[in-house]
């Protein structure tokens, strides 16, 4: 599975994650093409079905990045989402999924760097788990 | 409020193995309330059965809906055309919901939840064990604080020796009742009251006497009339 | 005398009575009973048989005492509320004092969540309270819980536990106050190691005149050891070790610890002896029944009277 | 190039660090014209070069940002990098500006800060902060403002080659300096102050040592955008050090050569910042060790925080100040200095040292002092009013921030709203007028079969050069719903924006997707665009193909494409189900309250009324004047009686001021911008319509059972001593010696707060009982001295008139006890190392403030309003919103807010003033799209939205169901996520419209 380009969503919140991102790109420093950001206010607007749902569309892996602990523009969002993101790990470990194809990652605006740095070491790991059941049949459809 | 909590999922698996399509089903009312069989969990169970089925490499198509409250008739009419679509039924009501789906619908109907125990919520996300039903209630007389269901051994005279610190014997996250049972009673000034001897419980009322049922006549009036003339 | 108990008498005799217990084998082997009740036959005046305590399956209370009775002995025979309803008591009361039992002690039990059977149901029916109070019916009126009449009622001398050192503090003596006035005869009391509370205790007992309603026997256990003491003390609830018992085992050789908690027990009993309402005592010599008759003689409680 | 409007007239303000930008943005914000201007290239100052700051230890970036790109949108509000004053005539109200305008070389609304300049020219881009060559990026923050280099053209050789690299277009070779003239009312002056530069000092190194780092560099240092990506390593050898040393007060508190009297006043907190950020992100085992003299975290909650470091972090602090450095052969460092009690010398090895220095007003500063006409100080600060900080020596001109006097980054912004609220007096509010009539009507869509247009617009290749716009336009277009799908270039200039709305117009589009930047920069603008071609707003879907693609992915071309596909199409299944939006907008009432009529309330309420602003003033107690009425002088000397009696007759004879006097608050309803409060005056209750609320309640004088006070009679607290000093000086003459004692009641386990004040009312006190009594002899028995700022000068007169200063600490805690009729005081003497008794004839104890407990937590309930854990009320954000609460339309000023001098209570009550005009002065309240709504019939009224939401909006109203108020949401879609029925929807975020996107990544076209 050495040519494996894993699906991977990430939701980023407004004001830290997805300016991260943004600083990466404006330092030009790359990241894997396999991240496709998805922006909301705030990572505690991120639903746990958005995950499954994610996941259910063909998703190999998602992950959802807020600002730093204490950070959060709308008190504890942050720590609500990493709630929701723990839950849905343990579902998929119910489920005989591997539950590292979802994480919670922290970001301040300006870490441009270590935003790329995750989202780097998050391909990594989904290609090393290879595809997800669901976007191996949703391949097959196509 | 009635609360319940989810079944292991490879419990519900295991139910609908056989079956290529299913109506997940939730309720609008006290398993919503509790966060175990609203809308949104219909949603994240439909998902991971989904999900499931896929890593299974099986067929299985999941519908979901979630009626007002799934414990009257009326509102369960509601799923006669989904029900029709589909080989099963998985219920997130509570115990008294999925029983009348069953009894609606002559398809398999599974528990997807736990129905646990009438409790009241602490705080967001911990319900705790008020009520266990025992159909003569005595809070009138334990400073509202009740010993049935909130004493580990329902003991109408306590505390036992085991309160530790206001603590119940069997677990230090369990609140001895008797002694939340006395602190009332002398907060409402009538600590006299605790020497009175509460007789032993009649259980009747509470099951003992069998299944229980509510007739109110003036209620029911109308619908013995119907049936009647019918 | 309301019955043929023994303890009654001792009590009525206005001696101050011995009691110890022996609790039953986790199997079918009637000599563990006999052995354990041949060491401290003649030393007290009464052998509880405990019911499957700390919720631990063992054999029955009332075979247990069947067995003492055989033996010429004295049993009291313990019954918790916790495995049994109310018809299954009545019964076996009726058949423990056709057996010849005739000294019980009313309890609710350990919660089953202690025990080996955290799965089993628990009961819990009626109370302890209500429980002396459905023996005190079935004695002195002559009834079932039903209201039906008993043919020829069983003549129990009643008994409870009390544990000073639970909480509240302040509920301890009225909590006893309801067991008295549902017809308690005699009390047994926890373990005591916190000597000065247990008399702040029996002197409220005495002010509020209970003392001369109810025999209060006072709870001894030995210490074993050091370990035993720091054990008890942090993860038995309910117990109440003060420092200086903890102090004083640790302040001798470990080899000499035994012998420093008999010492220890035996002063305090002689110091108990003097309690205004203490009637006697209950000796708890646990896995050391071997040591109940030097703390009898140890307390000047030897030889027991003959009644 | 931006041109400076030079007709009408305006406040012009001058430096653009966070205070000057404060000032301009409060001034716009309330619709007065204002010019900042700034000698630098970009806006921003000191604290965008600072890492993370106190007390939050936020990382800066992140909370300066959202601040900074607001100043773009004001329309009131123009900035001027690179310029500056050369001359002002005229006067208050009516000046005349010169102004200089230093050539860029870069048409900055043609820049993109694509970088591509820099690449090639790195030597030709201006740059200034810290440790430069390394630095990873040119711009001096990753959001600045304007987003433009600058060039510094004399370095360039090949202009027609620079040019060509400039895809923009932004070159301009022959730019030159500009000078213009404008009317101007007023001026605001926030031009900061250096730092010290330490390299002077030979005992530290005399800037040679690699390893000595002033404490600003060890900040770039540690800064995720500083030369090392924030890896703290020592410059010598690039290695993480294990020991790292701060030394307080350099060039501070002194008399030696270089040194200055004053105290900087946040060198404390930014040291103990430094060391606990150094333990958070490198880990515990670097040692971290502040020399110090006395701490001085006087600040709102700064108590606690040096708590949390010594205890938490286990920052060691040694108290003295070091000898000298000597740098050894391994570049680590030697600091020799002597322990408190003077026993011996101490030689103890650092790998690392951090000097602490302070501000000093720059000579560039100095000079503008004189172009202005303004006083300085002896210290060479700007002379400013004693009881009116923000105000000068000259008519119209006001002064802000650290050139005022040193102070942190709260205080600054405390005093930009003063200062732009005084100045903003000299020119009227702009008329009101409701920006949607500067559009065209909506057209309704509704019912209209979706029509979309996909439109990409780059910037001369910053996309097109990694990506085929062509084929993603193409692919595009597969959608049967997409109308129109064209490219353009040249960025987002007015030609191609006016041409997308003619295809909006022309074609009937009802749903656009752009591809472009971050939607962050340019959503406002592309809404707008839409606003204007008569679509509303959110029918709007932004595809971020540069930041987050182009530039991302530059090794992966193909992929990128890939990407770039899945990206727009995620943005054309979103846009499908976006919906037309009304953003909310309520009138607001235009009258204000303030609660409490003290010296800030008072303040607050005449500057309000004087603008017009109907001001309602309730004071709880029979008088107005509040604590003020016990205090008989300032320290610089000002008469604070007749200051108040001043101010009590200017309030009571104002017509638009109405003072209810024995009253409280008694009831309270009503949504931001529009409340009604119940007055409770005796039996009656009087109902007041107001948009603005005040909260000037001040604080109450803490009288701890402490030192023998209440029961020994020659023991009592400053303030009765301040009474005998007035009313009877023969007392004062009669006495031999007298001791105060510091920090009672302060600092202790139970009031955990330093009070702020108290050391500067012990050294007035002291100055003052000298000037009866030169023969007095006074002890002051303290745990740190902490006069901040000039107070400093103070202390010094005070030490140096003989007054003696022993420190104490709680395990040496002094005792006063009566013997004989005699009061003695025994104290701990650490330089001696022995007990000491004095025989006072006055023990006077530095009580300090507490919170008005019971009152603000009554406020607090009626109002909704958070407090701290002492008791006073909690601003929306420490450090920059410091007078706005978290409620829309609150502000707290005073001792309500804090212990805090008079002076710097006015300074508050100006600064709420002009927050609150800035209210007022739209008379309608936007509050935005995005709010969650509940559907009624899903709703559960299970309560999860009411418990989880952070600002308490939710409620479950008289229908049954839960209600989120628009106007209070804030839009964090918390609840949406929560909600257990699916019952709420987050406007603009409707979880169809994720799952929309979702979709359209997973689509295959």
């Amino acid at each position: 599975m050495s040519n494996f380009e894993p699906e991977i969503v990430a939701f980023c919140c407004h004001y830290c994650a997805y300016t991260a991102a943004d600083m990466a790109g404006t330092r030009r420093i790359s990241y894997p093409s396999n991240v496709k950001i998805i922006r909301v206010p705030c990572t505690g607007k991120v639903d746990a079905i958005h995950l499954m749902k994610a996941l259910e569309k063909g998703a190999d892996g998602v992950y959802v990045a807020g600002c730093l602990d204490g950070d959060c523009h709308f008190k504890n969002g942050n720590l609500r989402a990493t709630a929701h993101v723990e839950k849905i790990k343990k579902v998929l470990e119910d489920l005989g999924w591997e539950p590292e194809r979802v994480a919670m990652m922290y970001f301040s605006a300006g870490m441009g760097e270590q935003f790329a740095q995750g989202a780097k070491e998050f391909t990594e790991k989904i290609k090393s788990l290879g595809p997800s059941p669901a976007s191996q049949t949703v391949g097959k459809a196509v | 409020m009635i609360t319940a909590e989810q079944k292991p999922l490879q419990e519900i698996f295991g139910y609908i193995a056989p079956y290529e399509k299913i109506l997940v089903v939730g309720c609008n009312e006290c398993v919503t309330v509790c966060a175990a069989g609203g809308r949104k969990e219909v949603g994240l169970l439909s998902s991971a059965l989904r999900l499931h089925s896929v890593k299974a490499g099986k067929k299985l198509e999941v519908l979901e809906h979630t009626l007002e409250r799934q414990c009257d008739p009326e509102y369960v009419d509601q799923l006669k055309e989904l029900a029709g679509q589909v080989d099963a039924i998985v219920s997130l009501a509570c115990g008294c919901g999925i029983q009348t789906v069953a009894a609606q619908y002559a398809i398999p109907v599974f528990p997807g939840v736990n129905t646990k125990f009438m409790g009241a919520s602490e705080s967001q996300g911990i319900w705790a064990e008020r009520c266990m039903g025992c159909g003569d209630c005595m809070l009138g007389v334990t400073g509202g604080i009740c010993p049935v269901a909130r004493c580990s051994k329902s003991l109408m005279n306590g505390p036992c020796g085991g309160n530790s610190s206001g603590k119940c014997e069997i677990s230090e996250d369990v609140d001895c009742a008797w002694q939340l049972i006395w602190n009332r009673l002398v907060e409402l000034g009538i600590q006299d009251r605790y020497e009175e001897l509460v007789a032993a419980k009649d259980w009747r009322p509470a099951g003992g006497g069998g299944p229980r049922k509510i007739i109110r006549e003036d209620l029911a009036a109308s619908k013995i009339i119907t049936e009647d003339m019918a | 005398m309301k019955t043929e108990s023994r303890l009654e008498k001792v009590l009525a005799s206005g001696q101050l009575a011995v009691t110890s217990e022996v609790g039953p084998p986790r199997g079918c082997n009637v000599d563990i009973v006999k052995e354990k009740a041949n060491l401290i036959k003649d030393y007290v005046d009464g052998i509880n048989i405990t019911d499957n305590q700390t919720a631990m399956v063992r054999m029955s209370s009332i075979a247990g005492g069947t067995i003492i009775k055989q033996m010429g002995l004295d049993p009291i025979i313990q019954m918790v509320s916790r495995d049994r309803n109310r018809l299954a008591m009545q019964s076996d009361i009726l058949g423990a004092y056709a057996l010849g039992m005739n000294t019980m002690l009313c309890l609710s039990g350990d919660h089953p969540q202690f025990g080996d059977h955290p799965m089993a149901k628990p009961v819990y029916d009626i109370d302890s309270i209500n429980m002396i109070k459905m023996v005190k019916d079935m004695r002195d009126e002559g009834k079932f819980q039903g209201g039906a009449d008993i043919t020829e009622p069983p003549k129990m001398f009643i008994g409870a536990a009390a544990n000073p050192f639970a909480d509240p503090f302040e509920l301890r003596v009225m909590r006893l106050a309801k067991k008295v006035a549902a017809g308690v005869d005699f009390i047994q009391t926890q373990c005591i190691f916190n000597t000065d509370k247990f008399e702040t205790w029996m002197k409220q007992v005495v002010d509020r005149g209970l003392d001369q309603k109810v025999a209060i026997l006072a709870g001894i256990t030995p210490m074993k050891s050091l370990g035993m003491a720091k054990y008890m003390k942090s993860k038995v609830p309910g117990m109440d070790i003060p420092d200086e018992v903890i102090d004083r085992l640790a302040g001798v050789a470990k080899e000499k610890q035994a012998e420093e908690g008999i010492k220890m027990a035996i002063e305090q009993m002689q110091r108990l002896k003097e309690c205004k309402g203490v009637k006697g005592f209950h000796i708890m010599a646990i896995e050391w029944e071997q040591k109940v008759p030097e703390l009898v003689k140890g307390a000047g409680l030897y030889p027991r009277p003959q009644v | 190039m931006q041109k400076i409007k030079q007709d009408e007239k305006r406040v012009l303000v001058i430096g653009g660090g966070v205070g000057g930008i404060k000032a301009a943005l409060d001034l716009s914000e309330s619709r007065k014209q204002v010019l900042l201007i700034d000698s630098d290239y970009a806006i921003g100052g000191l604290m965008t070069q600072l890492d993370r700051t106190f007390p939050t230890n936020n990382c800066d970036l992140c909370t300066v940002s959202p601040h900074l790109s607001a100043t773009t949108r004001e329309k009131f509000l123009q900035i001027s990098p690179m310029t500056e004053l050369t001359s002002l005539s005229g006067e208050a109200g009516n000046f005349t500006a010169t102004l200089n305008t230093a050539p860029r070389f870069i048409d900055i609304d043609k820049c993109t800060a694509c970088g591509e300049c820099l690449k090639k020219f790195p030597e030709a881009v201006r740059f200034t902060p810290g440790l430069d060559p390394r630095a990873p990026t040119c711009m001096r923050y990753p959001q600045a403002t304007p987003y433009a280099y600058s060039i510094d053209m004399e370095k360039i050789d090949d202009v027609e080659a620079l040019k060509a690299v400039c895809k923009a277009g932004a070159i301009v070779p022959d730019d030159s300096e500009q000078q213009i003239q404008v009317n101007v009312a007023s001026v605001v002056l926030s031009v900061g102050a250096e730092l010290f530069n330490p390299g002077v000092l030979d005992n530290f190194g005399g800037g040679k040592f690699d390893n000595v780092v002033p404490g600003l560099e060890y900040e770039r240092i540690m800064s995720a955008s500083g030369p090392f990506q924030g890896n703290l390593v020592r410059k010598s050898d690039q290695q993480r050090p294990k020991k790292v040393a701060w030394i307080q007060c350099v060039g501070s508190r002194g008399i030696n050569r270089h040194d200055v009297s004053y105290c900087s006043s946040v060198c404390c907190m930014y040291a103990l910042k430094e060391a606990m950020v150094t333990k958070e992100r490198f880990g515990n085992d670097i040692e971290t060790t502040i020399f110090f003299m006395d701490m001085r975290t006087f600040g709102k909650d700064y108590e606690p925080y040096y708590n949390r470091a010594k205890e938490d972090f286990g920052i060691r602090l040694i108290r003295c100040r070091p000898h000298s450095i000597i740098e050894l052969p391994d570049k680590s460092l030697e600091i020799t200095y002597a322990k408190e009690d003077l026993s011996l010398m101490e030689k103890e090895q650092f790998d690392m040292v951090v000097l602490s220095t302070g501000f000093r007003p720059s000579q560039k500063t100095i000079d503008l002092a004189g172009t202005l006409g303004i006083d300085l100080t002896e210290h060479n600060f700007a002379k400013s009013g004693t009881m009116d900080p923000v105000t000068t020596s000259k008519d119209g001109v006001y002064v802000c921030g650290v050139f005022e006097s040193p102070k942190d980054i709260p205080e600054t912004l405390v005093q930009a709203s003063a200062a732009a609220s005084m100045a903003g007096t000299a020119v009227p509010s702009g008329e009101w007028v409701e920006d949607l009539s500067l559009y065209p009507p909506q057209r309704d869509v509704e019912g209209e079969d979706t029509k979309i247009g996909v439109f990409v617009v780059d910037c001369d290749g910053e996309i097109g050069q990694s990506l085929d716009i062509d084929k993603i336009l193409e692919n595009a277009k597969t959608n049967p719903d997409v109308a129109v799908a064209e490219a353009f270039n040249l960025s987002c200039s007015f030609e191609s924006m006016e041409k997308i709305e003619g295809l909006i117009k022309e074609q009937k589009l009802n749903r656009v997707v752009i591809g472009s930047g971050s939607p962050r920069i340019q959503e406002i603008m592309f809404q707008d665009m839409l606003r204007r071609a008569g679509l509303n707003p959110y029918l709007l879907e932004l595809v971020n193909l540069r930041d987050q693609n182009a530039w991302a992915h530059n090794d992966a071309p193909a992929k990128s494409l890939e990407k770039a596909f899945q990206l727009v199409q995620s943005g054309i299944s979103g846009v499908r189900k976006a919906k037309p939006l009304a953003e909310n907008m309520l009138p607001t009432s235009q009258n204000a309250l303030v609660v409490g009529g003290g010296v800030t309330g008072m303040t607050s309420a005449l500057e309000l009324a004087d603008q017009g602003t109907l001001t309602y003033l309730v004071e709880k107690a029979p008088v107005l004047g509040g604590q003020a009425l016990n205090l008989s002088q300032t320290i610089e000397g000002d008469d604070v009686a007749a200051f108040v009696k001043d101010l009590v007759n200017k309030v009571s004879a104002h017509e638009n001021i109405k003072v209810f006097i024995d009253a409280v608050i008694a009831e309270h309803k009503g949504v931001p911008g529009k409340f009604t409060t119940g007055v409770k005056i005796g039996a009656r209750t009087e109902q007041i319509d107001h948009g603005v609320t005040i909260l000037a309640t001040g604080a109450t004088p803490n009288r701890p059972a402490m030192y023998g006070l209440g029961e020994l009679d020659k023991v009592m607290t400053q303030l009765d001593l301040d009474a005998i000093l007035e009313n009877d000086e023969s007392k004062i003459k009669a006495m031999g010696q007298l001791v105060m004692i510091q920090c009672a009641g302060s600092r202790e386990a139970d009031n955990p707060n330093c009070s702020r004040i108290c050391c500067q009312a012990a050294v007035k006190n002291a100055l003052r009982l000298l000037d009866v009594n030169p023969d007095l002899e006074i002890f002051v028995l303290y745990r740190d001295i902490r006069t901040y700022g000039f107070q400093e000068d103070y202390y010094k007169t005070a030490r140096d008139k003989g007054v003696k200063f022993i420190r104490f600490d709680l395990e040496h805690r002094p005792v006063v006890r009566e013997e004989a009729g005699k009061t003695i005081v025994r104290a701990h003497d650490f330089i001696l190392g022995q007990d000491i008794e004095i025989e006072a004839d006055c023990v006077a104890l530095s009580t300090g403030l507490v919170a008005n407990t019971e009152t603000n937590k009554e406020l607090c309930g009626l109002f909704n309003l958070p407090k701290t854990e002492d008791g006073f009320f909690l601003e929306d954000h420490v450090k920059l919103k410091p007078v706005d609460m978290a409620l829309r339309g609150f502000f707290v000023a005073g001792t309500a807010h804090s212990p805090k001098v008079i002076r710097e209570s006015i300074t508050q009550a100006h600064a709420v003033a002009g927050r609150a005009r800035t209210m007022l002065a739209n008379k309608e309240i936007t509050l935005g799209a995005a709010f969650a709504t509940v559907d009624p019939v899903k709703c559960a009224v299970c309560l999860i939205c009411v418990r989880a939401c952070p600002y308490d909006v939710p409620f479950i109203n008289t229908e049954r169901h839960s209600e989120i108020d628009p106007a209070k949401c804030r839009g964090c879609g918390i609840c949406v996520a929560e909600c257990p029925a699916k019952a709420i929807q987050l406007r603009a975020w409707e979880d169809d419209q994720i799952l929309a996107k979702l979709d359209g990544l997973f689509e295959r076209v």
